[in-house]
C-alpha cells in the first residue's frame, strides 16, 4: 500500500489533494455529487472584508488547454463567510484553508482576525495576486516589499499558520518567495493565474467584459512546475503547488518539483469528478513509479 | 463518472442547425428547460446546450454551428462516446404555468419550449407557439409543434416565411395568460416590455463549470446574484433586472 | 477580394505571416516542400557573435497545447551566416527578417554591423528575451535599462530598421516597451518563450538536459494576446505579434490586438504546411468577420 | 497537406507491443531505417516511429507502449485516419552493406530492420537476424525474420528466451562482414565496444519537427554536428561520437 499522507503546518492530510480556491465554492455542490471527504482539504472561495460582487460577465473565456476567469472575487464578505462556516461540518469533517484577498493591508488583517476563532480553518492563505481586481491588489504580489509587509501584518494577527498565495505574473519570483519567507510566511502557495485575453473577432473587442482574465487549466502546468521548483531551491518553507494539474502524474511532478501538497482549480471546474479519479488512482500511479511514500517525493526533482 | 452519452444520430435540420440524438441515464434531467453540458474532445470548456426532448434513456439536443465547438459537434458520426454533465439548471417551472400559455422561442431558443410544450399538454394546458427566426432557412421545429397540436405561428426578420418581423410583432395573435420564451437577449426584453403578462424566461451566459462552482455565469436580479447554471438558466418575470 | 498585404518598417509585406525565429531555419526545409514565396516574410534562426553548439539533449519536452525547447541558439555564427545568405534568394526572393543574440552589448552591436550590407535583410530584430541561454542573455530583456542600452547601441550602428524582441517573463512589458521606444527602437515583437519546465517521474529529474525550457505554441495565446494589446496601448511604434497562433482566426485576434504582422512558431514544426494553410484561408476567414483590408483590424480591438 | 493514413489493423503482438498497418500514400519513403511523424490528437507534438514494412500503400509500423501517446495510440480502431509526414530521415544506406551484414535489435529497435532485411535480400546480400529483449513476453518478429530466411538469434536479459544476456552475449555466434543496429543507447554503445566490424547505427532523440527546422534533436558527430531527424537517424559507425 502506497503512503499517500502529507504535511501541511498545523495540518495532517489524508493525500496532497486540494480542490484550489474559487473552484470549488464552499464544497456544496461537489458534496451533492459523492463525499468529499475523500479529499485531503479543500480551500474556499477568496473572501474580503466587504461583500463584492465581482466583475461584470462574461467573465470566462475559453483558450487551449486552459480558460480565461474574470470573476473578480466575488463574495460575501467575511462576516458572512464566518457565519456560513459554521454548517460546513455537516458535509466535511476535515479542516479546510481559508483563501483571503483585500485592497489594503488593513483589510487583509481584518479577514485573518475573524478567522482567529474558527476551528474548521487550519490554513490562511493570502491572496495577494489575483489579476482580477482593479485598485491595488495584485500590486501587493508583484511587489516583494508590498508582499512581506503584507504577511508580516497577517501574521502579526493571526493565530493559524499563515501560507501566501504567490502571483506568476513576476519577473523574479524567488525573490518575492524569500521576501515573504524573510516576514514570517508558515508557507507559500503558487501559482495564481497568468493574465491573458481573448479578443471576440466579431465584436472586435475583448471578450471578457473585464478586458483581460486570469489564465489557468493544462496551458499553465509547465510555468507553475519551473516556478514551484525555482521557490522550492530558493526557500525552507512548504510550498502548496497548483496550475494546470490535472492527472495523478501531475500531482506527482509537482510534488517531486517540491510541493508539500497540490491544489487543482480549472481541471474540477471542467470535470467535477476529477478529485475522486485522482485520489482513487494515486496508489497505482505512484506504484509505477515505484514510489512507496508520497512525502518522499517532495523535491525529488532537485 | 460523469455520464457518458452515445450519439445516435446527428443530422442537419435547417441552414447551420443540427439536430443530435443522444443515448445515455437522463435520470437527472427532471425539467424542460435544463441543459446538458458537453465536453468536446480538443476543447477545454464544455458547452451547455439545452435538453429539447425526452424519451426513457434517449436524449434530443437542437444546436447550431456558432463556433469551432459546435463546427466540431456536427462532425460527430453516430457511435461517438461523450462525456456529459447532465440535469443542470433549474429549467421551467411548469407548475406556475396559466391555462393557455405562449412558448416564444427565437433562434436556437426554440429548442427547450419543445419539451417543455410536451409537459404543458400532459399537465392539462393549452400552450401555443411564437418562433422568430432571421430567415426561411433558418426555421426548424414549426411542423413538430403543429404535431403536437399547438397554434404555431412563425415569425421571420426578412418576411421569407410566417409574419414578417420580430417575435413581438405577432403577439397579437395570441390569446395567452402566461409566458414562457427562451432566445437572444434583445428578444426577452422586448418580450418583456410589450407584454405585462407573468412568466419565466431562460437565459444565457458563459460558463466556466455549469453546476455552480466557479460564479462565472452570475447575473443580478431583484432577489440578488444568481448563478445562471444553477439558480437559471430560467429566471421569472419578477426577478429580472435588466 | 480582401487585401491581404501589411507594412512594416522598410518593408512591405504581401500578407501578414512570418514564420518566428528558431522554427524555420533559413527555410530550406519548408522550400523542399512548397513555394516559401507566399510567405509575407520569415525570421531566420537566431544569431550570435561566435559560432555556438547550443544545450545538450533533451532539448524538447511536450506539454498541453505547447511544447518547450531549450536549444539554446545553436548556430553557426554570424559571419557564416552572412556568407550563407548570399544563396537565400535561390528560393526565397522576399526580404527576410534577421534575428540576433548577444551575450554583450558589443556582440549584439557587431552582429547588427556585419547586417548593414545584407542587402535581403529587411528587418533586424534584437532578441533580448531568450530563456535558454546562461550567463545573461535573458537579463537584458527583463530590466528596461538594459533593455534600453542594447536597443540605443545597436541603433547607432544598424542601418536597418530594429525591432527589439521582449520577454514575456517580466512583472510589466509595457515598461521594458516603452524604454526601447525611447532608446530608439523601430518597432517591438513579442512575445518570446514563457520559462517553463517539465520533470521526468521515471528519473525523477527535469526531463530537459537544461532544466528549463521555452514554453510556447497554443498554450500561451492569452498571454501573447494580453501583452500585444498592452503594448499597443503602450507605445506608437509597430508590433509583431507572436505566441501561440495557429490559425487564421488567431492572426486576426492577434492583429486586433495591436499586431502589424504575425508570426508563427511552434504551430509550424508540428505542422509545416501551416504557413500555406493560414494564408490561404485568410482571406475567406477575414471575409466572415466583415474584414476587407488586414490594415484596417490593426489595433481595432480597443 | 500532410498525408492522411487510414489505420487498417492494430493489433497486440507481445507485452505492451503493437503493431499498426496504415494505408496512404508511401511515396516519400525510400529507405529501411526511415520514420513517420504521427499527429495524435489531443498531442502537440507528433510521434516518430520506424518504417517497419513497406506494401505499396500499405505501411506497417510496430510500436512500444510508453507514455501517454502511444498508450493512446493503442486504442484506434481500423479506420481511423491520422495525420502523418512520412519519409523522414536518412535511413540505412544498404549499398555500403557487406555480403553477410547482421542485424542487430534491441526492444522497439527491432522493427525498422525487417523492412532492411527485405531490401538487403533484394539487393542479393545474406543478413542474420540478432534480437535483444528483456524477456520472453516481449519478444516479437522471431518468427517474421525466420521467414524471411534469415538465421536469427535471440537473447533475452532473463534467459526466458534464447540466449541469457544481452545481445553483445551471442555477437560470437554469427559470422559478418557489416552491422546494421538499433536500438536503446547502452546497446548500441555495447555492440560499438564489441565488435570492429564497419557498420551504421540508428539513433534516437527527442524530437520538436522531426524534418529539419528547430534544432532540437542535434548530436555530435565526428563530422559535425548533425540532426537525428534529418541527417539521422541513421550514422555511420565513423561518425559516431559517444
Ligand atoms: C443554458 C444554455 C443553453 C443553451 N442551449 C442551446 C441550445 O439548445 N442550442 C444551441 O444551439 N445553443 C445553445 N446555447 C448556446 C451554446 O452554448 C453556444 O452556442 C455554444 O456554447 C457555442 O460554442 P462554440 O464552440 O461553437 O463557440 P465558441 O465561441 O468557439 O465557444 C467559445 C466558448 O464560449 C462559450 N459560448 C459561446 N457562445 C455562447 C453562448 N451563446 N452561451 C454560452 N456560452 C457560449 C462556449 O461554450 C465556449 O466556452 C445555450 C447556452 C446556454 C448558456
Ligand atoms: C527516429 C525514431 C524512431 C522510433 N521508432 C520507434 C518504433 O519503431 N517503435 C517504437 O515503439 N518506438 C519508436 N521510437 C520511440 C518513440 O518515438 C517513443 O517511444 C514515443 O514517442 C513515446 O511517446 P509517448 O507519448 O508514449 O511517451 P511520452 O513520454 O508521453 O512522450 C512525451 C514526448 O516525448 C517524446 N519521446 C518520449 N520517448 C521518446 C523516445 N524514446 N524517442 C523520441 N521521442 C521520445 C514523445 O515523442 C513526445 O514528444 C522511435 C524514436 C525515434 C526518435
Ligand atoms: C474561476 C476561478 C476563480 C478563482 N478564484 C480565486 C480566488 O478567489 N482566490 C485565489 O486565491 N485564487 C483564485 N483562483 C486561482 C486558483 O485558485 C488557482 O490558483 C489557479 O486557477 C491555478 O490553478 P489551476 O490551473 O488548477 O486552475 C481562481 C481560479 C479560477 C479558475
Ligand atoms: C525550437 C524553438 C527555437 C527558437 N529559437 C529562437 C531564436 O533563436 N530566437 C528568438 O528570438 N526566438 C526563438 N524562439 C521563439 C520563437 O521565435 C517565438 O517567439 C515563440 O516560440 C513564440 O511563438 P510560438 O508560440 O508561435 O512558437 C524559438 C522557439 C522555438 C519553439
Ligand atoms: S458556470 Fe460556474 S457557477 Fe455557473
Ligand atoms: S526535430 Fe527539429 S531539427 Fe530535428
Amino acid at each position: 500500500m502506497v503512503d499517500l499522507s502529507v504535511t501541511l503546518p498545523g495540518m495532517e492530510l489524508d493525500n496532497p489533494v486540494i480542490p484550489a480556491s474559487g473552484c470549488f465554492g464552499y464544497g456544496r455542490e461537489f458534496a451533492d455529487l459523492y463525499d468529499i471527504n475523500i479529499l485531503g482539504s479543500f480551500v474556499f472561495k477568496g473572501t474580503t472584508k466587504e461583500p463584492r460582487f465581482g466583475n461584470p460577465t462574461p467573465r470566462i473565456a475559453e483558450t487551449p488547454s486552459g480558460m480565461l476567469n474574470a470573476v473578480g472575487l466575488q463574495n460575501p464578505g467575511i462576516d458572512v463567510v464566518v457565519k456560513q462556516l459554521a454548517y460546513l461540518n455537516r458535509y466535511f469533517r476535515k479542516k479546510v484553508i481559508a483563501n483571503i484577498s483585500g485592497f489594503s493591508i488593513d483589510e487583509f488583517v481584518y479577514c485573518a482576525e475573524k478567522l482567529n476563532d474558527v476551528e474548521q480553518v487550519g490554513i490562511i492563505e493570502v491572496n495577494i495576486s489575483c489579476p482580477n481586481v482593479h485598485g491595488g491588489g495584485i500590486a501587493f504580489g508583484t511587489d516583494a516589499k508590498s508582499a512581506a509587509q503584507v504577511t508580516k501584518a497577517v501574521k502579526a494577527v493571526a493565530k493559524k499558520p499563515v501560507f501566501i498565495k504567490l502571483s506568476p505574473n513576476v519577473t523574479d519570483i524567488t525573490e518575492i518567495a524569500k521576501a515573504c519567507e524573510d516576514a514570517g510566511a508558515d508557507g507559500l502557495s503558487l501559482i495564481n493565474t497568468l493574465l491573458g485575453m481573448r479578443i471576440d473577432l466579431k465584436k472586435r473587442k475583448p471578450l471578457l467584459a473585464n478586458k483581460t482574465g486570469g489564465l489557468s487549466g493544462p496551458a499553465v502546468f509547465p510555468v507553475a512546475v519551473r516556478m514551484v521548483y525555482q521557490v522550492y531551491e530558493a526557500v525552507k518553507i512548504p510550498i502548496m503547488g497548483m496550475g494546470g494539474v490535472s492527472s495523478a502524474k501531475d500531482v506527482l511532478e509537482m510534488m517531486m518539483a517540491g510541493a508539500s501538497a497540490v491544489q487543482i482549480g480549472a481541471a474540477g471546474l471542467k470535470n467535477p469528478y476529477i478529485f475522486k479519479e485522482i485520489i482513487q488512482s494515486l496508489p497505482e500511479t505512484a506504484e509505477k513509479y515505484g514510489i512507496k511514500r508520497l512525502k518522499d517525493i517532495i523535491g525529488a526533482g532537485h | 463518472m460523469a455520464e457518458k452519452f452515445t450519439v445516435v444520430t446527428n443530422i442537419n435540420i435547417a441552414k447551420d442547425v443540427f439536430l443530435m440524438q443522444l443515448y445515455g441515464n437522463t435520470e437527472k434531467i427532471t425539467r424542460p428547460g435544463q441543459f446538458v453540458h458537453i465536453e468536446l474532445p480538443g476543447f477545454f470548456l464544455r458547452r451547455p446546450i439545452s435538453v429539447c426532448d425526452l424519451n426513457g434513456y434517449k436524449m434530443t439536443i437542437v444546436y447550431k454551428v456558432f463556433g469551432d465547438g459546435t463546427q466540431y459537434m456536427s462532425t460527430l458520426p453516430a457511435g461517438t462516446v461523450l462525456d456529459v454533465l447532465p440535469g443542470l439548471g433549474n429549467g421551467f417551472d411548469t407548475e406556475k404555468s396559466g391555462a393557455r400559455p405562449l412558448l416564444i422561442g427565437g433562434g436556437v431558443g426554440v429548442p427547450p419550449l419543445y419539451m417543455l410544450a410536451k409537459r404543458l399538454i400532459r399537465d392539462g394546458k393549452r400552450p401555443a407557439a411564437l418562433l422568430g427566426f432571421n430567415s426561411a432557412d433558418d426555421v426548424f421545429f414549426k411542423e413538430e409543434f403543429e404535431r403536437l397540436g399547438l397554434k404555431t405561428v412563425v415569425a421571420t426578420a426578412d418576411g421569407s416565411m410566417g409574419v414578417k418581423g420580430v417575435v413581438t410583432d405577432a403577439l397579437d395573435q395570441f390569446a395567452f395568460d402566461y409566458i414562457f420564451t427562451c432566445g437572444p437577449l434583445p428578444m426577452l426584453k422586448a418580450v418583456y416590455e410589450k407584454t405585462d403578462a407573468d412568466g419565466q424566461y431562460s437565459f444565457e451566459e458563459r460558463m466556466g463549470c455549469g453546476f455552480g462552482a466557479c460564479m462565472g455565469c452570475v447575473c443580478k436580479t431583484q432577489k440578488g446574484y444568481k448563478r445562471i447554471c444553477k439558480e437559471g438558466p430560467v429566471l421569472k418575470r419578477e426577478e429580472i433586472v435588466w
